[in-house]
């Protein structure tokens, strides 16, 4: 194994520990540190993946936004204990749901033909910052979906702040 | 864009505005009134581009500019409405355009645009004066701004809507919108001090009155359409077939002519928009609304629009009528009631006490004048005297507007509680107002047709020459009118402006802001130079000096370009005229140069019980209420609600509603209990059942429902895989 | 030189993960938690195909980026919409655990 | 081969790699090793440098404020800072009782961390950065994320009801400023068509202050109250919030704030000054790397007395006067003008430079003008008359008969 694949094993196993750790870990507070830790782990493989981009944007827009964001709501919403058991009652069904459908997605994806071609260095070649930039406003690409996709940011914006707003004499 | 559009574009802004005030600016005063008067200045900026173009085309009344639009589909025809521009509607517009912009600028002054807002004023009532405190402290009672300043601008735009939509029209039903929107407008306006109880029996009487007429109107155009299948005017009137075959067919009632029939039908209309007797009773009262409302409406265009419809339909009027023959039913009952109206309004106008009171009769009969001058066939003379009716007439009014609010300012300032309309609380304001008071000389002095340099003179003239050459008993009807007009005009004028002030108010009088005197004075200009354009050829001295142009322009109307009916000079008529106008006004100063009482009238005494019949307006009012009003609501209260509503249709509606309330028993306990309800019961337990026992898969809990899903989705997904579809 | 395979893995257990948090946390934000994962996971395969795809036709390619980037949009307002209404049901409710929320049941 | 005169930096590095690689070291190590060291001695630079901007701070404001400022320890009280750090030291570490500890201590190292994360990719000179990254900026905000997250660390980690309400604040003025931030930083951007550091500052033969100056005075005070200084500090308004979320902190731990607000606020400086004063750009610095160094800390050290002006200078917002002046002006003008100066330029491409630098120094000017009078009428409808005061002040001339008003009982 060279230091890639150690860098990626080592991060891999990082990511699913800390994923595991938010689901179990009990004050919301801890279970949004190590949802952190997670993201930060997905950029990780994404520099892996030479998309320092998508790292980047990762770290923008997960860490730099919905994690603040999910912290500041976690605050918010303090008053409520956390003393209650963290789990539902069909934790036990939902483990052998989510087990099942876990087995499923590794066993058809790791079955797949052409999934053990080795991932080789792109180079700076394969820069895809430009073409991306271009697809994203060229109208024979992805000019709409993106539109779509700042009339959706906009919408849930407002949405989000109406939703949120407190009107006069909610509060029971 | 072609000529066409602009015609089309011509009543759109004031529409616009209207609506604009309406929605978005009925709180902003300044807005608003910017708003209408850009609006009606660029409806006149139009009206100004068609009429420097008509000047200078051919033969328009051949080929009048012309566009039409598909409106309503009548079987497999359309009702077509459009615009028209010949030299009639030309001449309309350019007065129409003057008069109402010069109108709407006056309002900015005469409702106080720019005063403080009075505390004890509200809508609905006049301003009341508002305190305000100088720089040392002392208390000032100044006039105030109108409550409802916003309303007023956006109802007389929707009226100059109205009348721009009248004039340029192509076609009878348009008219008639026009026409009503102007009735409508006219009573809100009317009514627009809402909350005095007169001003809402003014609006209510103004408005039910001219009703009549307008039924008779509606059955005209009814019965035309029917006959011509159209109710456009160059279909019809331009026609001399269709003419012809409405001339000559009988209709079924008393032996005219459906053209006479008609004629006689539209003629009621006017005689209830135009004010004519016996329909004339509205106009008087309707003098409670705002003075630029009575100079607008009540003056200057509204009723004019009834003499309009009466020249537009000229031709029909006189269908085969030549000049020398006996006049047709219509022109027969024009000719009558016209020169009657003129005498009689003139002679209640000579016993009024209230400045604008003066001025309506006035109006009255001066709209007469114009309605006998049709009657007898003098086509141009008519629309002449109109033109400068409208123009010396919004003059009037506005300057007694003026005269108004100068006198208010004196009684904001004395204190005193008078009636600020009363001429006889008046007098000597010559020097207070000299402004006003130079430009109500001027309407006044065209209104009683002082010779050779008023506009008034020239169209009287004319007309009372037509009249001399065709028909006697109206020429001596219109002349002693005219006797009489120039000696209530001079009453008037004594009265208001010379002398001494009869009151300390008057003494106190101030002259008004200059966006009210301005307007005075740019119409003061038309009430002299207007009659320039018409001064016959054959007229001593100054004949011949401007070329007739009004009569050469206006008469191509009828075909008979120059050839005039009355082309010979007859000195008697001139004399008459100038004589009744100089005598008149001579003797008007005569008599009320020694008016001092402010109560009693100086000629009440010497005329006695003549005196309180004019007074009274010959009781026409109680006659009215005793023989119409009073019988109406008996017939209404006792006959209609007590006899036939109540006992009559109430008890067989009773009788009807226990036999169904029986009928419907019966179902209910034979058919609805057992059969249906028991069915419906049964499906709805059945329902509650079933849904008792699934209620279990709706826990309301989110992740249940997501489980359910997944569970389920693993199981199709089993399904598949095992019979080899995955 | 990491074979393809492992990074499908990570992203299917990361998936799972994220999957069991959204079926079983009782608490709202954990839920919404759970879903971000389950995003992130689906981004690593979209980056992952795509440096595969680019890799294979030799030039770069940009469709598994846009869908990437197309998920991050998604995910922000998701999570703004989400928060908003977690602090809405929290100001009525008092209780941001979803067991608790059953106005619903049937 | 460069001369060590021109280029020590460069030259160190080559020497280094070659002795490296003469011991038979793999070039995969040797790239290891060389980022290693970097990393190392930029960091520590960073942190020194603090210590000396420590001092000038401190004189400067000790002299705006008509005092003397440190002067005691060393000559010009030049070791003041450094007496300051061994005090720091010998402190005792204090964790609250209640305390989540470990974001209460991960909190200190990872502001410290964000702030000299910045430092990796500011290109110093022509030959020396840290990565030549081609989506620079975007990390530079990224970063900030990172900041942003130690303070919510902080603050919650404490137990303490002012540090919690004190960071909120914090958090909430942060990423309010970095949208307007983020607008006006795309300005360089567009202008020159790269994220990359390096060739923002490569592509400024005009200063992008000269043509787009308002966008870089919002980013200038959107990036005062990025780092939360005067007269954006309120996350420390004593009066308010005692020490905001630093509140529990004591000894080096406090220390590590400290260092981290200083080192933000020179961050942004450099940040601003290779944005838009033209970074290492000067004459001579293609041909000597080495005087980008001092061209570029010369133009940061003027952003940052600016920002010291600031600091003694103005008197603090008031939160909602922080948010409002984001919101309502600095967003949408940052947005406005961003899409205008875009439009522009797009015409102005290809045409002669001077018309184009005129041509935007123009927009600017009409943008800060049409500013100026929607500023000032919206000033004018809210101006409130001052009241009077109703009861008269308890002044001497008030009090003429004291037993009146009972002072004299």
């Amino acid at each position: 194994m060279n230091v890639l694949q150690w860098v990626f094993v080592i991060t891999a196993f990082l990511t699913v520990g800390a994923a595991v750790m938010m689901v179990l870990s009990r004050r919301m507070m801890h279970a949004a540190l190590w949802l952190a830790v997670a993201l930060l782990g997905v950029g990780v493989i994404f520099i892996t993946l030479e998309a320092s981009f998508f790292a980047i944007v990762q770290l923008l827009v997960y860490i730099g936004a919905i994690l603040i964001l999910i912290v500041f709501a976690i605050m918010l919403t303090q008053r409520t204990d956390e003393s209650g058991p963290r789990l539902n009652a069909y934790a036990w069904a939902a483990a052998g749901v989510a087990a099942l459908i876990g087995a499923i997605l590794t066993f058809s994806m790791a079955g797949w033909m052409l999934g053990n071609t080795g991932l080789l260095e792109l180079g700076p070649a394969f820069d895809a910052i430009l073409p991306l930039g271009q697809a994203l406003v060229d109208t024979e690409g992805f000019a709409v979906p993106f539109e779509v996709a700042s009339v959706l940011l906009l919408a849930a914006l407002i949405g989000a702040i109406y939703i949120a707003f407190e009107r006069k004499g909610e509060r029971s | 864009m072609p000529f066409e559009t602009l015609i089309w574009l011509l009543p759109l802004p004031p529409l616009l505005a209207f609506f604009l005030i309406m929605t978005f600016a009925h709180r902003r005063n300044g807005l608003s009134h910017g708003l209408a008067i850009g609006a009606v200045s660029l409806s006149w900026l139009g009206s100004m581009v068609v009429f420097g173009r008509a000047l200078q085309t051919e033969h328009l009344a051949e080929h009048p500019w012309h566009a039409v639009l598909n409106w309503i589909p009548t079987g497999d025809a359309w009702f077509q409405i459009g615009v028209q521009v010949d030299p009639l509607t030309v001449v309309t517009l350019f007065f129409v355009a003057w008069t109402i912009l010069m109108i709407f600028i006056y309002s900015v002054g005469y409702h106080n645009y720019g005063q403080p807002r009075g505390m004890q004023d509200r809508p609905g009532l006049p301003p009341q004066g508002a305190e305000v405190k100088d720089t040392h402290g002392h208390l000032h009672r100044v006039p105030s701004i109108e409550p409802m300043y916003a309303r007023f601008f956006a109802l007389v735009s929707l009226f100059a809507f109205a009348m721009y939509l009248l004039v340029v029209s192509d076609n009878l039903l348009t008219l008639y919108i026009g026409w009503e929107v102007m009735g409508l407008c006219s009573y809100l306006l009317i009514g627009f001090w809402y909350a005095k109880e007169s001003a809402r029996n003014a609006a209510v009487k103004a408005f039910l009155t001219t009703r009549i007429g307008d039924v008779f109107m509606l059955l005209g155009l009814a019965a035309l359409y029917t006959l011509t299948g159209s109710l456009n005017y160059r279909v019809i009137l331009n026609n001399p077939q269709v003419l012809e075959i409405l001339a000559s067919t009988a209709s079924p009632i008393a032996g005219l002519s459906w053209a006479a029939l008609i004629g006689l039908l539209l003629f009621a209309g006017t005689v209830g928009k135009s004010a004519q007797f016996p329909l004339h009773v509205w106009l008087p009262d309707a003098m409670e609304g705002p003075t630029p409302v009575s100079a607008m409406i009540h003056a200057a265009t509204m009723v004019s629009a009834g003499v309009y419809l009466m020249i537009r339909f000229f031709p029909l009027l006189s269908a085969g009528w030549m000049p020398g023959d006996p006049l047709t039913p219509p022109m027969a009952a024009m000719a009558f009631i016209g020169a009657f109206t003129a005498l009689f309004a003139a002679t209640i106008g000579l016993a009024q006490r209230d400045i604008k009171r003066v001025l309506a009769y006035s109006t009255i009969s001066q709209l007469g004048y114009m309605i006998a001058a049709l009657g007898i066939g003098a086509y141009v003379a008519a629309t002449f005297h109109l033109v400068t009716h409208a123009f010396f007439k919004a003059l009037l009014f506005l300057a007694s507007g003026s005269v108004i609010h100068g006198m208010e300012h004196g009684v904001y300032h004395t204190g005193e509680h008078l009636d600020a309309q009363d001429m006889f609380n008046m007098g000597g304001l010559r020097h207070k107002m000299p402004l006003t008071f130079w430009t109500f000389l001027v309407g006044g002095l065209s209104l009683a047709g002082f010779p050779l340099i008023t506009a008034g003179f020239w169209s009287k003239d004319e007309i009372l020459t037509a009249a001399f050459q065709s028909n006697l008993p109206v020429f001596i009807t219109l002349g002693v009118a005219a006797l009489l007009t120039a000696f209530y005009t001079m009453r008037q004028l004594t009265l208001v402006f010379l002398g001494q002030p009869r009151t300390a108010a008057a003494a106190q009088a101030h002259e008004s802001r200059p966006v009210m005197t301005l307007p005075l004075a740019i119409l003061a200009v038309f009430a002299v130079t207007a009659g320039w354009v018409g001064i016959p050829a054959y007229f001593p001295l100054v004949g011949g000096m401007l070329p007739n142009w009004f009569e050469i322009f206006v008469g191509s109307m009828l075909g008979h370009v120059g050839e005039g009916t009355h082309a010979i000079f007859t000195p008697t008529p001139l004399m008459i005229s100038v004589l009744a106008s100089l005598g008149g006004l001579f003797l008007g100063w005569w008599v009320y140069q020694s008016q001092h009482d402010r109560v009693q009238d100086v000629l009440a005494k010497p005329l006695g019980g003549l005196y309180r019949l004019w007074q009274n307006k010959y009781y026409l009012d109680e006659l009215y209420h005793a023989v119409f009003i009073r019988p109406a609501l008996w017939v209404a209260e006792v006959f209609t609600y007590h006899w036939l509503d109540r006992k009559l249709i109430d008890g067989i509606l009773h009788g009807v509603g226990r036999l169904g309330l029986m009928v419907g028993h019966g179902f209910r306990e034979l058919i609805d209990r057992p059969l249906i309800n028991g069915a419906g019961d049964a499906l709805a337990e059945g329902t509650r059942e079933v849904g008792a026992r699934l209620r279990v898969l709706q826990p309301g809990r989110l992740q249940v429902y997501l489980l359910i899903a997944l569970v389920g989705i693993l199981l199709i997904g089993l399904v598949l895989f095992s019979i080899g579809m995955v | 030189m990491i074979p393809l395979t492992w990074y499908l893995i990570l992203s299917a257990v990361l998936f799972s993960i994220g999957l069991f948090a959204v079926l079983a946390r009782r608490h709202a934000i954990a839920i919404l938690m759970g879903v971000e994962l389950m995003l992130n996971a689906v981004n690593i395969n979209l980056l992952a195909f795509w440096h595969y795809w680019s890799q294979v036709r030799g030039a770069p390619q940009v469709n598994g980026m846009v869908f990437a980037a197309m998920v991050f949009v998604l995910a922000a307002a998701e999570t703004a919409v989400a928060l908003a209404l977690i602090i809405s049901a929290y100001r009525r409710h008092h209780t941001v655990v979803v067991d608790e929320m059953t106005l619903l049941k049937g | 081969m460069t001369a060590f005169w021109q280029d020590p930096i460069t030259f160190l590095r080559l020497w280094l790699e070659n002795l490296l690689l003469s011991w038979g070291v793999s070039e995969r190590w040797v790239l290891l090793i060389r980022y290693a060291v970097g990393a190392i001695l930029l960091a520590t630079a960073a942190l020194l440098f603090v210590i000396l901007q420590l001092w000038l701070e401190r004189k400067l404001i000790g002299r705006l404020q008509d005092r003397l400022g440190p002067n005691r320890v060393g000559p010009w009280g030049l070791l003041q800072p450094i007496a300051d750090v061994l005090k720091i030291f010998t402190k005792e570490h204090i964790t609250p009782a209640g305390a989540d500890r470990v974001p209460f201590n991960l909190a200190p190292v990872l502001s410290v961390a964000a702030a000299l994360m910045v430092w990796a990719v500011i290109p110093f000179s022509a030959t020396v950065f840290g990565a030549d990254l081609n989506v620079g900026i975007l990390y530079l905000l990224a970063v900030g994320a990172v900041g942003e997250i130690a303070i919510i660390l902080a603050g919650w980690g404490s137990n303490n009801k002012y540090a919690l309400l004190g960071a909120l604040r914090t958090v909430a003025q942060l990423i309010s400023y970095s949208v307007p931030m983020t607008l006006s930083a795309l300005v360089p951007v567009m202008f020159s068509g790269s994220l990359n550091l390096n060739a923002i500052t490569r592509a400024q033969e005009v200063w992008f202050i000269v043509l787009a100056p308002l966008p870089a005075l919002i980013f200038f005070v959107a990036s005062v109250a990025e780092v939360g200084r005067a007269p954006f500090d309120l996350p420390e308004a004593e009066s308010e919030l005692v020490a905001g979320y630093s509140v529990e902190y004591s000894g080096l731990k406090f220390g590590f704030f400290y260092v981290a607000e200083f080192l933000k606020a020179f961050t942004v400086s450099l940040i601003f000054a290779v944005l838009f004063l033209g970074g290492w750009r000067g004459p001579g610095a293609e041909a000597y790397p080495v005087l980008g160094f001092v061209y570029l800390f010369l133009k940061s050290g003027a952003v940052y007395l600016l920002m010291i002006l600031f600091r003694g200078t103005l008197p603090r917002f008031r939160i909602d006067q922080v948010m409002d002046l984001n919101w309502k002006v600095f967003t949408p003008l940052a947005l406005i003008l961003l899409m205008v100066i875009a439009l522009v330029d797009y015409f102005l491409r290809g045409g002669l430079p001077l018309v184009r630098v005129l041509v935007l120094l123009g927009v600017n000017t009409l943008a800060y003008i049409v500013l100026d009078r929607l500023l000032s009428s919206r000033e004018r409808v809210r101006r409130q008359p001052v009241a009077q005061p109703v009861r008269p002040v308890a002044r001497p001339e008030n009090l003429i008969n004291p037993t009146e008003t009972g002072v004299a009982s």
